[in-house]
């Protein structure tokens, strides 16, 4: 018995008797001898509940986490402050433990939300149908592609440089699944390289896919890159920042097919990465072919309204192989934060939050582009993001700053050979003027100084058994 | 003594409950325009006019139409909401396949420590050596469980890690030069088994199932060929049988080259007691939202962390999480190994759903390995009691366990004899019982079985709990004799009653519409 | 739109809610011996016996009946209790003198932060700077509030915060050599206000309440003289109305040498309009847990923090936040002083409800000086918004004003005609009130009014709530008219009906029963 | 408008039109104009969320908190570990926001939390009656003072010095207003001097008041105590730690009357000393004269199971200036953590957790006693805490070893003049044996240095600066 069974020695025996087994071992007689564990499994005794917060929360000390520097790392997940109604709310064991909603008569409150969550998804793309969410940003591109697929019976997707690296290298992983081919097309001036796409299309291809504001910040003109796709007959798939759709023209309006994103910067923790949620939104026609949940309005026997789980057919605990995609769990809960952050920030209020953005980044684009050492990577309109180049090894740079507790930005030589120089600033409402000033300051001191100085081993050393916490 | 005392509940629609009386209104419906929850920081810059910075050509025109409430409201109205949820904290939820077991609290709290809720996954792994660690020691306990040597913890749920593994057994095959079409699973396999086979550019193959719920062999044998790349399965599998040729199954299928992929969703069952490594699988799928303790948020998150034999290892999705060999005296480093030259790549953002990875860590440090194969023992203890406890009553003659044999961590009942006998269906039986209070079974799966009633109760119930359980089968059955059409008219208790799902797909509203 | 639409609620007992058929079980009932839903570190010392460090005749001898049950278990039992209650985050709660307003979310997670939740109350004051500044801050904030210039955060409450007020007044008396014996209060004056006048050893003086709801200042005077050591006053009092009086009322108790207590638990009404010091009042407590969001918790915790004038200042309890002048460039420190020579002393262990203080801090920081008043004035808005609709129906007719006038944010109803023409009692319409899913008013206080209703919407409610409140009130003096014995029945949707509080005081069981 | 209302400009409109006022101004008509505010009031602009968290975080970063040290500090409040389940089940906003349960058909949960919670402290205290909260500790004994006056019609309270130092404050505090004297009891050998309390004793006494284990964190003998009081009619008072009530014999079974305590051990924050419980439990005869609220157990109309407020005749909101006490709001809510604490613990829990603390303050009380410079202030038997003395001033002790990132302890000097080198040591569950040769380790570097610095003003100043985290 552990402390989160109840099966007290008495209440084995009487169990086993009732189930006329002679023990517990009894239980497990079908196993066959040559599949038994013969031993205890090797892992450590378990810990009082004391102790597991010790252990965990000695792990956690260890990472240099948002609170504890100032962060301007983006690159797709983002620093925003997140209400304490979303902790509050998806904390409550009635959203927290339930399954998914397959008996909807006791599961109104989660088929609600998941009809919420899809208005508010619909009305921040512009596009008419909206799922209940997938797995995460990257994923959903791919999910997009297999939507194409099945849409334009075609198999060859264009993908602009400017989509995130993860969802372009996690499209190419379900491409050699779903037997498709991925062909990229190159930036231009921080943009996707409006010729080179012309020249790429082709009329095997089903889809492009671009991002908005792009992996370099620069914001897209999608409703020309849509305009290039339907030319031959291809869908357009765009792949959002739900934060500056407050701001930014929505994909619907733009004549795009499918916009997907991630949605962490909804009020999502970041979590070093996940659980977030994964949108994904789309025009009428794809309706039967859309991936994941959806939630439907109906009513009951005595008339009354409900929501209940729709367009089930196209799911694969129905329609199994030949379903629309194979997701089953997804992002629920993640979701309901998402919408109680965006009920929360309301109308106005996404409004006034991506402005405040766009001038914030206006300001430490500026600031930065005044430091010596840094200039602008691309000189395209941005909104949350930029790119500037360093005139010192990035990392090293990176290394110098993050001493003086602030982590400067997204190195792009990591994703980008060809912007080995590149630094990814982002900016949330989080980043003060104050603090903008600060990175400029840091970087003004860490550029030269990582261009003047020989790095010693001895001085390596030190400074990992520092950043290690030993 | 406990609350479980079963009373019979209404069977009258004539009186609302107070919540069916309530209206129901969205979010939505509840704005007025001004309101707000929220203000925004002020403006520190210059508040120049956007168009300034951005062509006006690409700027939002009318803002989305969000809703507009006060905190008061918004806290109101998700908290009423939540209320129209039955939820695990509330009563058992045995809910074959899915291993509803209880979400330890102290989970919630380890995930949410600043160091690891305010981790930017883009930060430097040297910045992000807790997390690494902590990615390493996961995989190292999962590893451990599950028999194989080699654990990604990448894929997002299960439904990932079985596209993560077919794959990978791409990847394996063409490697050795292979191009195989095929992929073998049970008639009993779950609906997301298909489903990621075409997914994966594969064509299903289905094998039928024995009289005692095992893969048919000869079945199996006659299907095995050289085109095919893969078996999947789970083990014990959705009948909620172990199969007892794993063996022999296993050396079948690797007789003709392919893989074996075990479909992790019954892990529960056998931890401690038999790993999926030593029954000869290849890839493995772990929910941790099923067998870890990873609370189900009403349809995820959850994540599917795979864990592959030597030979499927070079392919494993990138990065991957390494350990430095501490040469020289040096701190053991943790890193993200970015490299894999023929590792079929990323299958999502970043390094995974490392919350649930804090979670499910915390739950095997909290459990240990005896703990762990307590949980195991305790639910297949549960469910063997449960189906005593049915088969002496009423459920033995209505609800027979669709294959006659010891159960492990849940069993499949047909309702066919009630349905033919009673005239009540399963998803009466489903909706009758949710007056109890009750979460009912999963149902109509597996399709094999007629009017399928699959039942897990996991090691979380009381045997009182499971006592009033089956009192209350009990007691619905007596009503079906008595008069089937109660059972046919569930449920009467519940916010709303039975809904036209039909209406939803046929005329579907699917989101609110403004104006 | 919203979801305030207002349905006529069942009238009838016949058929028992779901919430009513469950069946009501302890804690205790639940404990089954053996189980455990924690384990204890491990003793990493010797296991000596403990008889061995203890004398074994101090050593308990059987161990102390406490529930036995696991986790899930345990929050199973606390779930469904919890929904057992009826909430401020589930609708309208109009109590009169209890601001039931909001309580925002950003105050707990501020209040959990480590560095408050964490911090130890003997930690030397150099190591709590930033608590002591904190308090410090507060301090200053409830000062300029009230228009007093010293405070004390220490009393725990309201009805603590009296106490102090009492006891700094008999300081304050006995310093000049004056025994005084008397304390008068308005006959509408809140329960905590006797009690407490003869907790600290005065003889209480009532005083006769005006035809305008206000302090009767012939009978005031008449009872003024020499023995008096203070008057207690709530303004807006507890019939909703400002005294208007209010300079007078200070000009004669001063005159005869009293002090003017000031109990703000209604000061909600005015914050930002008017202040207590500003009116005359020597001594003011503030429940932060009505005014200043801080949660009621069921009942409690709470703080009552109390400003005074300069001539009560020296008397203050002991420890008092001090500030550092900051001399020679030395950063500005915070400590504690316990000095004071004509202090009252201490009221209680360390340094007062911290964590109510961080709630209470948070929230004058959310809304500023501006937030506040606006709090104040849509209290009033809502109150006489309420009472102007509660008089255009029935509610003028069976349920009119005690005292005629404009309200502040709360107002008192008689329901005299509603017994007398319609045989229903302001017992009867809460009851009733609650089936419409409203938490009913406070009721039968004051004293003075008969049958009385105190309903205090707050700033929280929006005005659909109000108007579906309204409604509410209206549909239940129509079914008064038609049927009155719904109303004296009522509730029918409650988890119980009512409750025989006779039997529970005839014949107490205050606690579980064990073995 | 502010976030938490919802009146907008079209809301005020209507609703001063229907109430026939022209304006807000209107509404406080009746104001006289010599007490109105004629300006506005002078507090900072309110702030967004992230703003207020953001200040908020800057603040608690500013204190020491048992998070960011090794905490032995006790002297009443205790460093144990707090389950996971106290803050998930109080947080729940059906416990965290109702008022007193004066309508019980609504308020079932919280009543009967309370009829559990009394259950819980009469089987800890081993009396039969217990209320369902009080503010916290001390004000708790003052309040068995005022029982104690009614119940003996006498007014002379006896008190020992082993009583915390702020239990004896708060007393007499009180007892000015009550009209009682405060006599106290000396300690002799750490414990309450047995003939000196005969010696004051008299046939005016109404109680005596004892503190187990004692502020010096020795055993005392409650039994011994309730004699010599009984033996002149008096109460005898005892306030009790209640995690030690695993092992320790309860008052209940050594003739005392009135148990108190502080509830904080029990699941509770610290939070720099509140909000925390008190708990009152007594023998059957004093039941009417109890203060604060009672649940009892009844039934509805139709035989229901429920629980209200019990005996509420003795209550200010009924007796008026003849009530038992004047408290109105308790502290239900952390009474509720106290509940669900001992239900986690249970049975054996409690218990081993007290075998476990006592074994430990044994081992951390030989194993200080055996540096250099700490002797024993008492060799009486102890169980969760115990008082040395160190031979150098404390708290330069103390300032130095919080320099190593531990809190020794508690020093004796801020309350007990004869104690001046006097140090308290407390220990919990939290505490390993590692952490108390930490503390042993420290303290052997810190007396010698202590004694040897000659603090100059210069250093003084240095880690001031460094205190406050300027
Ligand atoms: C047997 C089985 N396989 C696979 C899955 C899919 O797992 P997931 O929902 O995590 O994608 C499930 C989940 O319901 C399952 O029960
Ligand atoms: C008018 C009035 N005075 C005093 C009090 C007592 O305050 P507390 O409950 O904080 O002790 C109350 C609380 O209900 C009150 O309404």
């Amino acid at each position: 018995m552990s402390r989160y069974t109840s099966a007290t020695d008495a209440d084995r025996k009487a169990m086993l008797e009732a189930i006329g087994v002679g023990s517990i071992e009894g239980l497990f007689a079908e196993l066959p001898a040559e599949v038994r564990l013969d031993r205890l499994l090797e892992l450590p005794d378990g810990l009082s509940e004391s102790e597991v917060v010790e252990e965990l929360a000695a792990l956690a000390g260890r990472n240099a986490d948002a609170d504890s520097e100032v962060c301007f790392l983006g690159a797709g997940m983002y620093d925003h402050y997140s209400p304490a109604v979303v902790d509050a709310i998806t904390q409550r064991s009635e959203f927290l433990t339930p399954y998914t909603p397959y008996q909807p008569e006791v599961s109104q409150g989660g088929l609600q939300v998941m009809f919420e969550f899809q208005t508010a998804i619909s009305e921040l793309t512009g596009l008419p149908v909206a799922n209940a969410s997938l797995y995460e940003g990257p994923s959903s591109v791919a999910s997009a592609a297999y939507l194409a697929i099945g849409a334009t019976k075609r198999s060859r997707m264009v993908v602009s440089r400017g989509l995130h690296p993860h969802s372009r290298q996690t499209l190419q992983t379900y491409a050699r699944g779903f037997g498709a081919e991925v062909v990229e097309v190159g930036l231009e001036g921080g943009l996707t390289d409006a010729g080179e796409l012309a020249a790429t299309l082709d009329d095997q291809t089903a889809a492009v896919f671009v991002q908005n504001p792009n992996f370099l910040g620069a914001i897209e003109d999608l409703e020309e890159l849509a305009e290039a796709a339907h030319a031959h007959g291809a869908l357009a798939v765009a792949s959002v920042d739900a934060i500056t759709l407050g701001v930014l023209r929505p994909p619907g309006d733009c004549g795009i097919d499918v916009a997907v994103g991630e949605g962490q910067p909804l009020g999502g923790r970041l979590d070093y990465g996940g659980p977030s949620f994964g949108f994904f939104a789309a025009t009428e026609e794809h309706l039967r072919r859309m991936p994941g949940r959806i939630a439907g309005e109906t009513t009951d026997v005595d008339g009354r309204r409900g929501f209940v789980l729709a367009l089930q057919a196209r799911e694969q605990h129905i329609r199994r192989e030949k379903a629309t995609h194979n997701i089953c769990t997804a992002q629920a809960l993640n979701a309901l934060g998402g919408v109680i952050y965006l009920s929360w920030l309301g109308k106005q209020g996404l409004v006034e939050l991506g402005e405040l953005i766009v001038r914030r980044t206006a300001y430490a684009r500026e600031r930065l582009a005044s430091v010596e050492g840094v200039e602008l990577l691309h000189d395209a309109p941005v909104a949350r993001e930029f790119a500037v180049r360093l005139a010192a090894p990035v990392p090293e740079v990176l290394d110098r700053v993050a001493h003086e507790g602030v982590a400067a930005g997204y190195w792009l030589g990591r994703e980008y050979p060809e912007h080995e120089d590149g630094l990814l600033v982002a900016i949330t409402e989080r980043r003060s003027t104050e603090d903008i000033d600060r990175l400029a300051n840091s970087l003004a001191r860490a550029i030269p100084a990582a261009n003047d100085a020989k790095v010693t081993d001895s001085e390596t050393k030190a400074s990992v058994a520092e950043e290690v916490g030993a | 003594m406990s609350d479980h005392t079963t009373r019979t509940p209404r069977a009258t629609a004539e009186v609302p409950t107070p919540q069916q009386s309530e209206p129901v209104t969205t979010i939505f419906e509840r704005s007025v325009r001004g309101r707000r929850a929220a203000t925004v920081p002020p403006t520190d810059v210059d508040e120049r006019p956007l168009d300034e910075l951005i062509p006006a050509r690409l700027l939002r025109e009318r803002p989305a139409e969000l809703p507009e409430v006060s905190e008061p409201e918004l806290v109101r109205h998700y908290n009423r909401l939540s209320r129209r949820n039955f939820d695990l904290d509330t009563g058992p939820y045995p809910l074959g396949s899915c291993t509803m077991k209880h979400n330890p609290r102290v989970n919630e709290r380890v995930a949410a420590l600043p160091g690891h809720a305010r981790l930017h996954p883009a930060q430097e792994p040297k910045r992000a050596q807790g997390a690494l660690e902590l990615m390493w020691r996961l995989e190292r306990a999962l590893s451990e469980i599950c028999g194989l040597p080699h654990v990604s913890l990448q894929p997002s749920a299960g439904s990932h890690g079985e596209l993560a593994g077919l794959l990978l057994t791409r990847a394996y095959h063409e490697d050795r030069g292979e191009e195989r079409t095929r992929v073998l699973t049970p008639d009993t396999s779950h609906g997301t088994n298909p489903a990621t086979v075409t997914m994966a550019g594969y064509e299903v193959v289905k094998v039928a199932t024995d009289e005692r719920g095992g893969v048919d062999l000869d079945d199996l044998r006659s299907k095995s060929d050289e085109s095919v790349a893969c078996l999947m399965l789970t083990n014990p599998n959705t009948l909620g049988v172990f199969d007892e040729n794993i063996v022999e199954i296993a050396r079948i299928v690797h007789g003709v080259g392919g893989t074996l992929y075990y479909d992790g969703a019954n892990l529960n069952a056998i931890m401690g007691w038999s790993r999926p490594g030593d029954m000869g699988f290849d890839i493995v799928h772990v929910n941790l939202h099923k067998s870890f303790s990873q609370p189900h948020g009403g349809g995820g998150p959850g994540a599917g962390p795979i864990a592959v034999s030597d030979r499927i290892e070079p392919y494993l999705p990138v990065p991957r999480i390494v350990r430095g060999d501490g040469a020289n005296g040096a701190e053991r480093r943790f890193d993200l190994d970015y490299s894999g030259p023929k590792s079929i790549g990323r299958l999502r953002g970043f390094q995974g759903n490392f919350g649930v990875f804090a979670r499910a860590y915390a739950y095997i440090r909290s459990l240990g390995g005896d703990g762990l194969r307590d949980a195991s023992e305790t639910a297949v203890l549960n469910a063997n009691y449960l189906l005593a406890r049915l088969r002496q009553g009423r459920g033995g003659k209505y609800l027979p366990l669709a294959f006659d044999r010891l159960c492990m961590h849940e069993f499949v009942l047909s309702g066919s004899p009630a349905k033919h006998e009673l005239g009540v269906k399963t998803l009466d039986v489903a909706k009758r019982l949710l007056d109890y209070g009750f979460h009912p079974p999963t149902i109509y799966f597996p399709l094999l079985v007629e009017e399928a009633l699959m039942v897990e109760p996991t090691e979380t119930e009381t045997k009182e709990g499971l006592d009033a359980l089956a009192d209350a089968f009990e007691q619905i059955l007596a009503e079906a004799e008595r008069d089937p059409e109660i059972l046919r008219q569930a449920p009467f208790t519940t916010p709303v009653r039975r809904l036209d799902e039909a209406q939803a797909s046929r005329k579907p509203v699917l989101r609110q519409p403004l104006d």
